[in-house]
């Protein structure tokens, strides 16, 4: 089968997968007490019933929830993902803002914990059984049993407050006017601490998942047929283990990069990140429904993306599944 | 079974483990011995560091209570969360995925999209919705875990089944007459508990990690005295007092440590094919 | 003064909109002070001063106000300002859209613009606290030429602010930051002497004070940190720290006690309430000192206070007899926290620690804001915590509370506790109207002292919240809003 | 002719909890130039073991702690790593006997044989490629140009051992070890695959070591023989020698385990059919999902044929030919699609559910691999008393009865309590028939039930079959790869081919006067056939 209708054939059932999370999302999160009216009311200091039927009404939050709910829907197939009550802007517009510095916050910490957790995790099984690998997969088990907001709480409290080395929140230095190298230097320096405290799980699960998998590859017969050839180890390690291991890293990682895309709604809230997870959070606890439903919409939909593009990634490294054939 | 437990002692790291697991387990089922008094109560002044004071080993926070006292009870909340929510897990994973994998078809599809659904959704932000709809409470903290960890064991299952219902002994009980019923539950299921368990056991540990997040957010039950709360409570005096959140960080680090290196003592123990490679 | 320099401020959480005519929280006025303006400003001993108008009077029988605007004042788009505005302003849009101002609106005639400089509001009956709604927040000014027959709502321009003030609208970068530009046009000379205001969005306590400590933000308005780095925080060098600029909100922490149903229905329970509740263990240690235990409905920092009430000092034997004198079996009751941070659930645990102490048994209500909201709204609790603005006279800010006219389902803002004293209504009723300022004490010292008996909700704190700045920043908190009145007079010391 | 490689007091010792100290101890032997040698033995004698250690790849853990290995003057075990190395794919040639694992399933087989080049720096990648090519052709492999970029698994198993011979041809080395290399293939391909060896040989002019079981392939390739048991060399001497006049008795046993293929006399069939299958077809479809096309094999074509009362009826047929789906069929593991199984004139397709788990108790099935058909969880007793209690017999009856099969297939009491991995692989299959006999059944089903088995231990559980068969007048439905076996125990034969019977007959009949093409090159390929047919009259 060819890539572009196996692509075809999961963005047809991605299609319906998404259209039943916006049904089941839209009346679970109603089902919710409270209404973003009587929030924002609320936080007017002072309200009367006029002003609050004024903003139901201009919601759209007085029609029974069949209508508002067929409204929604009928919205959502035509890319229209509403309007944010709280942030009083079209919602797919404030999803599309805040995007790319989640992208960019999950993509380096995803980047960066995928290549450490594969480089860690072959240098452990090369010394499999030596003190050097107790060491690595030891500090892996660290950063996998840590939570992480603690891990970024303590990374603040070093690097930002004791060491002043690196700011502890924000994507860029406010105002500053950076451009060109500098700018991107700020980003970096923004993103150092996020992008790390984030990475630092996927690390250690990427880590152990390449040690386990180099180590049951490396068993395997056609490994004994390469040194049989007389190749060096450095050439058997890296041509023959190391992609043969990486097939179920790869799919590990795609269902987690994806994941990963709303889910750093505590990274993003402990360093001010202004991406899609704290937007998340912030919708939730004002019942802005609209937004809350397109953040889960969007998600849902990377999700199924980086599904995708685990596959073709897949297809690309083992010619059994881009012939469609058994493995 | 002797078998399995020298295979399981052979492992220093499953032992030390279960070492950490026994201590947190013994001290949370005898808190109330410990500390008689409610982890709640203001003790001593607030802010004072770790064995300062007599009778306040890890000193006390910014209401002045007790935190040795508040981490004994915090390990009753862990536990029984990551119990709880793990068998509600299994509870619901195991048969999904068992049916799935045995009878294929339609119900296998039908079955497969439900599971492939929740794992769309990030799961820590369906936690928090759902945390969020059901309010705050030990049984929806549960319930709102057990509800996006349970794929993962579908999954499982589902591919354990799929590969033991075309071993021969199945075949074998199927000749001997057994209804399907029989033959999933007495026959394939208990050949696939080993990576269950070992799956449960890490299940437990990412449990533990997701009520001490979800706590931290403010969506923790106000009732209960958990170390997640202890961390979210104390972050805001982190520079004051950072021993205050480190010391429950350092409990958590420890159960999940412990359920984790058991969990890997349980997989070399249940799996010795696999045992022989990690060496 | 010296010109230039640029401020950053926490703003928190971030505002829904900055079109403060329709929307009035906190984060909104503090970032909407500088682009909109009032007829008037208030001091910090909330004496009116000029702003929009020059100058006012009050006709004898305070009848009649008459405001002279100033001359030459333009809007941001280059309009001039004029009295039609403030016609347009007061009887068109706010009315529709301002909660709290259409309250005050019903004691008000007319209101009429006989030249273009000049603005009378007519009302029907004397109403002494009518000086003090020309505050931004309560009755900012909005452009006629812009909102006119539009569905005020949706109108686009409330994505691009356009007021009077001191500072332009420039840019919002939705979860970061809010920039604000110097008004050129401004009609003070010279002013504002800033050049630029950075409103920084950081969700998170904890990095607010980060930021704060490493330079990022120079500005802490009050309650944007946690009290704990409070007291940290001004023990820095080069951080100055202010109480003042709260007069006129006054915020007064308060619990409301369900009186309709459970033990909280009983009178002997809530003084037993009191009683028990250590409120001087709170101020001190949950509010590092700051504030005042309150005493009564109305805050000391408000108009017609009276001291001459039963004080309730912790006295948990007392609070056990009047719980045995009540009879009371054990029914558990539930605490609302308010979920606007660490300090309140703090505050929330305390007194259930108190009230256990007592022999009363609790159970902590978990909920987010809405969940707050919504159970308040619906009388879905025994004790709830909040706290409320007085602001600056107890005809405005404190009677709603408290009169039977105000029970009403579905807001957090009006009689919430469900308390209904005939009596005590007419006398609130009689001393808003009352010219007399003497007569009107009276009354209110006659109010205090028979609600404090009743304890129809239980009266906390007199919150203070510091406002934390860069000692290099000057003339930041002037008026009786401070922050929130902008930072027009603001200069950075070079 | 010369020595190419010498082995001296050889000892590989194991790890601790391996099942005895050393894989093989004190063996020495020499391999000549230009010779092929076997080294035969039971599983687990040590003879990967030995090779491995000949080329430097023993297991972690297993090391040499004695002897010495001259080859071309130097000794293999006292040389460094890297000088090791680089005799490896270039002086000794090793391959594999899982053609499948065997091979790097993401790289394309050109570049795998090509990659033996760049291990040892020759030629530039150019010439590697051409190299590769021609080598491919050598091998047997058609059209190299497509093969060339073809990945292993579009290769049947046939194929990819050529192309793992042609990757330990690549640099001519002067021996090449071979470990099994044609255990994993049907009898057909190991045949063509046996006869490329020898010619490679003998043009080459190597000296190779062969591994192997199976003294049909023994006696089809070797010039010399080495036996092994338990780590030791009990025999040693040419093929002719060992396999005529064997000196130990462990080599007598050995061959007299091997079935011969002296042919039965046959017995008339006089009972009536207890198993009537009529126009039986089945074909796999496995769906690929909503956008995948769908793969549809035939496995079994319009297949007809009796079992009477008391007959042994062997299926035989290359891998492939749809004898498994056949056995399944008729016990409805499988479903046919079509045709009729009449059980004692009943038909089985007729069944409900509920009815068809009654009926099953009359045909029963012993499966090929005797560790997967029981489950590893469950002890022996209920294993065997499952059945018969699931069909309504009390439990104490039902265990008695286990207890008694256990002992008429030669298994001691004790074993009722044990687990499935406490016993060995023989033991296994006899519990296996054991829990077929438990049913009472008319007709069993042995599917490949002694092709797991060493030679010895096949010939056992052969008698026992044959005794049981005998005493209990059983019906047999025989299915194996191997024609030696069925013409050991078979009344009848059926030959399959592609899902279709192609002949059917008493089994001297089919032996002696073949009538399909495809039967006569069946039994044309199996190794060994002209001693074999020697031997049996000879004895
Ligand atoms: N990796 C290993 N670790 C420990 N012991 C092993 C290992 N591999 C094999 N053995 C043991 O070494 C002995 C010899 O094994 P070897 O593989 O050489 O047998 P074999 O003659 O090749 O048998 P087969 O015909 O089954 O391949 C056996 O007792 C076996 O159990
Ligand atoms: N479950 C299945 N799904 C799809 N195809 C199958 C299935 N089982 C068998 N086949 C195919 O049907 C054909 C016949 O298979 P079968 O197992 O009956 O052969 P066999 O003669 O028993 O071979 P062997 O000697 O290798 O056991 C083969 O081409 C096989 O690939
Ligand atoms: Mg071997
Ligand atoms: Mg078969």
């Amino acid at each position: 089968m060819t890539l572009l209708a196996a692509i075809l054939a999961r963005a047809a059932k991605a299609a319906i997968t998404l259209l039943m999370i916006v049904i089941l999302n839209f009346f679970l999160i109603h089902a919710a007490p409270g209404d973003p009216a009587a929030v924002m009311a609320g936080e007017n200091g002072a309200a009367d019933q006029i002003y609050i039927d004024q903003l139901r009404a201009q919601f759209g939050l007085d029609q029974p929830l069949y209508v508002q709910f067929y409204k929604y829907v009928g919205g959502v197939l035509q890319l229209d993902l509403g309007y944010s009550y709280r942030q009083q802007m079209p919602v797919l517009d404030l999803i599309l803002d805040r995007l790319p510095a989640t992208l960019l916050l999950t993509m380096t910490a995803f980047g960066m914990s995928l290549l450490l957790g594969v480089v860690f995790g072959l240098a452990a099984a090369a010394r499999v059984g030596r003190w050097s690998d107790s060491a690595i997969t030891g500090m892996a088990l660290l950063f996998y049993a840590t939570p992480l907001y603690w891990v970024a709480l303590m990374a603040v409290l070093l690097f930002s407050v004791q060491l002043n080395w690196l700011p502890a929140f924000g994507y860029e230095s406010v105002g500053a006017g950076y451009t060109g190298l500098a700018m991107v230097l700020d980003r970096l320096r923004h993103l150092a601490l996020p992008a790390l405290t984030l990475g630092l799980f996927f690390m250690a699960v990427y880590l152990r998942m390449t040690r386990s998998s180099v180590l049951e590859v490396s068993q395997m017969d056609f490994v004994k047929t390469a040194r049989a050839k007389g190749l060096s180890e450095g050439i058997i390690r890296r041509r023959h283990i190391l992609r043969n291991a990486l097939l179920p890293v790869v799919t590990l990682a795609g269902l987690q990069a994806g994941q990963l895309v709303g889910g750093a709604v505590l990274t993003e809230t402990v360093f001010a990140w202004p991406g899609i997870g704290r937007l998340m959070f912030d919708s939730l606890t004002a019942r802005d429904y609209n937004t809350l439903l397109g953040v889960f919409l969007v998600s849902a939909a990377m999700v199924i993306l980086f599904n995708i593009l685990t596959d073709i990634v897949y297809r690309l490294i083992d010619p059994r599944i881009a012939a469609g054939g058994a493995a | 079974m002797s078998d399995f437990m020298t295979r399981f002692a052979r492992n220093r790291g499953a032992l030390l483990g279960l070492l950490i697991l026994i201590c947190v387990v013994l001290l949370a089922v005898f808190a109330p011995l410990l500390f008689p008094d409610s982890p709640w109560k203001m003790v001593q002044r607030p802010f004072l560091p770790p064995l300062a004071v007599e009778g306040m080993p890890l000193g006390t926070d910014t209401l002045g209570r007790n935190v040795a006292a508040g981490l004994v009870y915090g390990a009753r909340v862990s536990l029984i969360v990551g119990l709880v929510s793990t068998a509600v897990a299994l509870l619901i994973g195991i048969p999904l995925g068992a049916l799935a994998g045995f009878y294929g078809g339609w119900i296998d599809e039908g079955a497969m999209r439900f599971t492939e659904f929740f794992q769309t959704i990030p799961s820590f932000a369906l936690a928090i919705v759902l945390v969020a709809i059901l309010e705050p409470h030990l049984t929806s903290i549960t319930l709102a875990i057990a509800i996006v960890s349970w794929p993962p064991v579908a999954r499982l299952v589902r591919a354990e089944v799929l590969s033991l219902r075309r071993r021969e002994f199945v075949d074998a009980a199927r000749l001997a007459g057994l209804s399907n019923m029989r033959i999933l539950f007495g026959h394939i299921l208990p050949n696939a508990m080993s990576p269950i368990i070992v799956m449960a056991s890490l299940m437990v540990a990412t449990a533990i990690l997701l009520e001490s997040s979800l706590s931290f957010l403010g969506l923790g039950d106000p009732n209960i005295m958990s170390w997640g709360y202890m961390i979210g409570a104390a972050r805001t005096v982190i520079r004051t007092a950072w021993w205050l959140s480190f010391i429950p960080g350092v409990a958590i680090l420890l159960t999940v440590l412990a359920l984790n290196l058991i969990g890997e003592g349980l997989n070399d123990a249940l799996n010795p094919r696999l045992a022989r490679k990690g060496r | 003064q010296d010109a230039g320099g640029r401020l950053d401020i926490v703003v928190q959480p971030e505002p829904p909109s900055l079109m403060l005519g329709l929307v009035s929280n906190g984060p909104t006025q503090l970032v909407a002070g500088d682009i909109y303006e009032s007829l008037l400003r208030y001091d910090t001993d909330l004496n009116p001063q000029p702003s929009l108008a020059k100058s006012w009077e009050i006709s004898e029988g305070g009848l009649t106000y008459t405001f002279h605007l100033r001359d030459g004042v333009k809007w941001h788009d280059g309009a001039p300002f004029t009295a039609a505005d403030v016609v347009f302003s007061a009887d068109v849009f706010l009315r529709k859209t301002h909660a709290r101002l259409r309250v005050s609106l019903e004691h008000v005639d007319s209101i009429t613009a006989p030249d273009d400089l000049t603005v009378v509001f007519q009302l029907k009956e004397p109403f002494g606290p009518f000086i003090g709604v020309f505050e931004a927040g309560t009755m900012p000014m909005v452009p006629e030429h812009i909102y006119k027959d539009t569905d005020f709502a949706n109108n686009p321009a409330n994505n691009t602010p356009i007021g009077t003030g001191p500072f332009k609208f420039d840019k919002w970068e939705k979860g970061s930051y809010i920039h604000l530009v110097k008004n050129e046009d401004y009609y003070l000379d010279g002013q504002p002497y800033l050049d630029e205001i950075y409103y920084r969005v950081i969700p998170d306590a904890a990095a607010r004070a980060v930021a704060f400590e490493n330079g990022d933000v120079n500005v802490l308005p009050g309650g944007s940190i946690e009290n704990w780095d409070v007291a940290r925080l001004i023990k820095m060098d080069n951080v100055c720290s202010t109480g003042k600029g709260w007069e006129y909100f006054a915020p007064h922490a308060l619990a409301w006690l369900n009186n309709r149903e459970g033990p909280t229905s009983h009178k002997e329970f809530r003084q037993a309430l009191m009683y028990a509740i250590d409120r001087e263990f709170v101020k001190d240690v949950i509010w590092n000192g700051y504030g005042t235990v309150a005493t009564g409905p109305i805050s000391s920092r408000t108009k017609f206070y009276s001291d001459d009430v039963n004080h309730y000092d912790y006295n948990p034997d007392k609070a056990r007899a009047l719980l045995k004198q009540m009879g009371y079996d054990g029914t558990p009751v539930r605490i609302l926290p308010l979920p606007y941070g660490e300090t309140w659930k703090r505050w929330g645990e305390a007194m259930k620690q108190n009230l256990e102490e007592v022999g009363v048994s609790v159970d902590m209500v978990a909920s987010d804001v809405a969940g707050w909201n919504q159970k308040l709204g619906d009388w879905d609790y025994d004790i709830a915590f909040t706290y409320m603005y007085q602001y600056g006279d107890p005809a405005l800010g404190v009677a709603r509370n408290y009169l039977a006219s105000n029970i009403a389902k579905g807001s957090p803002w009006n009689n919430v506790e469900g308390y209904a004293n005939p009596e005590l209504d007419a006398k609130w009723a009689a001393a808003a109207i009352e010219p007399d300022v003497a007569k009107r004490q009276t009354l209110y010292d006659e109010i205090q002292s028979e609600i404090v008996e009743d304890v129809p909700v239980a009266w906390l704190l007199e919150i203070e919240f510091p406002t934390i700045y860069r000692c290099d920043v000057k003339d930041l908190v002037t008026t009786a809003i401070g922050v929130n009145d902008g930072a027009r007079d603001a200069w950075i010391e070079k | 002719m010369s020595t190419a490689l010498s082995i001296h007091d050889l000892a590989i010792a194991l790890p601790a909890g391996a099942d005895r100290a050393f894989a093989v101890r004190n063996i020495s032997f020499d391999l000549q130039e230009r010779e092929i040698l076997c080294v035969v033995g039971e599983s687990g004698s040590g003879k990967s073991m030995t090779a491995n250690a000949l080329m430097g790849l023993l297991p972690d853990l297993v090391h040499v702690t004695e002897g010495a290995a001259v080859f071309e003057g130097r000794d293999l075990f006292s040389l460094p790593d890297s000088a090791r190395r680089a005799l490896r794919g270039d002086r000794i040639g090793m391959i594999f006997q899982e053609p499948m694992s065997a091979l790097n399933p993401l790289m394309r087989i050109g570049d795998q044989i090509a990659e033996v080049y760049e291990a040892h720096n020759r030629f530039t990648p150019a010439e590697r490629k051409e190299r590769a090519l021609s080598l491919i052709g050598e091998v047997g492999l058609p059209d190299p140009e497509k093969i060339i970029r073809a990945y292993p698994f579009q290769l049947s198993g046939g194929q990819r051992q050529r192309a793992m011979i042609a990757m330990a041809l690549a640099l001519d080395p002067a021996i090449l070890i071979a470990d099994e290399p044609t255990t994993a293939l049907d009898v057909t391909t190991q045949a063509q695959i046996l006869e490329l060896i020898k010619t490679i040989q003998q043009r080459h002019g190597m000296a190779v070591m062969f591994i192997t079981h199976d003294f049909g392939v023994v006696a089809e390739i070797a010039d010399r023989v080495i036996v092994m048991r338990y780590g030791d060399i009990v025999e040693q001497g040419s093929a002719a020698q060992v396999l005529e006049a064997p000196q130990h008795d462990y080599t007598r046993a050995l061959l007299a385990a091997i079935p011969s293929d002296s042919v039965p006399e046959p017995h008339p069939v006089t009972t009536a059919p207890v198993l009537e299958v009529r126009d039986l077809r089945k074909t796999y479809v496995t769906s690929g999902g909503l956008f995948k096309p769908t793969r549809s094999v035939t496995a079994i074509d319009g297949v007809s044929f009796t079992v009477a009362r008391g007959e042994v009826l062997g299926i035989v047929g290359e891998s492939g030919s749809g004898k498994s789906t056949v056995g399944r069929a008729i016990v409805r593991l499988v479903e046919p699609d079509s045709g009729q199984i009449l059980l004692d004139g009943e038909d089985m397709n007729a069944l409900t559910p509920q009815q068809l788990r009654h009926a099953r108790r009359r045909v029963q099935m012993i499966f090929q691999d005797p560790y997967a058909s029981l489950n590893p969880r469950k002890k022996i007793l209920s294993a065997i008393s499952e059945g018969p209690i699931t069909q309504g017999v009390p439990v104490a009856e039902a265990h008695a009865r286990a207890r008694e099969l256990l002992d008429t297939v030669g298994l001691e009491a004790s074993a009722a309590e044990r687990f499935p991995h406490e016993f060995s692989g023989g033991q296994r299959q006899r519990i296996g028939i054991a829990r077929a006999l438990a049913m009472d059944p008319d007709l069993i089903i042995a599917d490949e039930a002694v092709s797991a088995l060493d030679v010895s231990i096949q010939a056992q559980v052969l008698e026992l079959l044959r005794d049981l068969q005998q005493r209990l007048g059983l019906s047999l439905l025989f299915i194996t790869h191997d024609l030696r076996v069925a013409a050991q125990l078979c009344d009848r034969i059926a030959v399959m081919q592609r899902g279709k019977l192609v002949e059917i007959g008493p089994v001297s009949d089919v032996f002696l006067t073949p009538k399909a093409e495809y039967t006569r090159n069946l039994l044309a390929a199996v190794p060994g056939a002209d001693w074999g047919n020697r031997a049996a009259t000879a004895s």
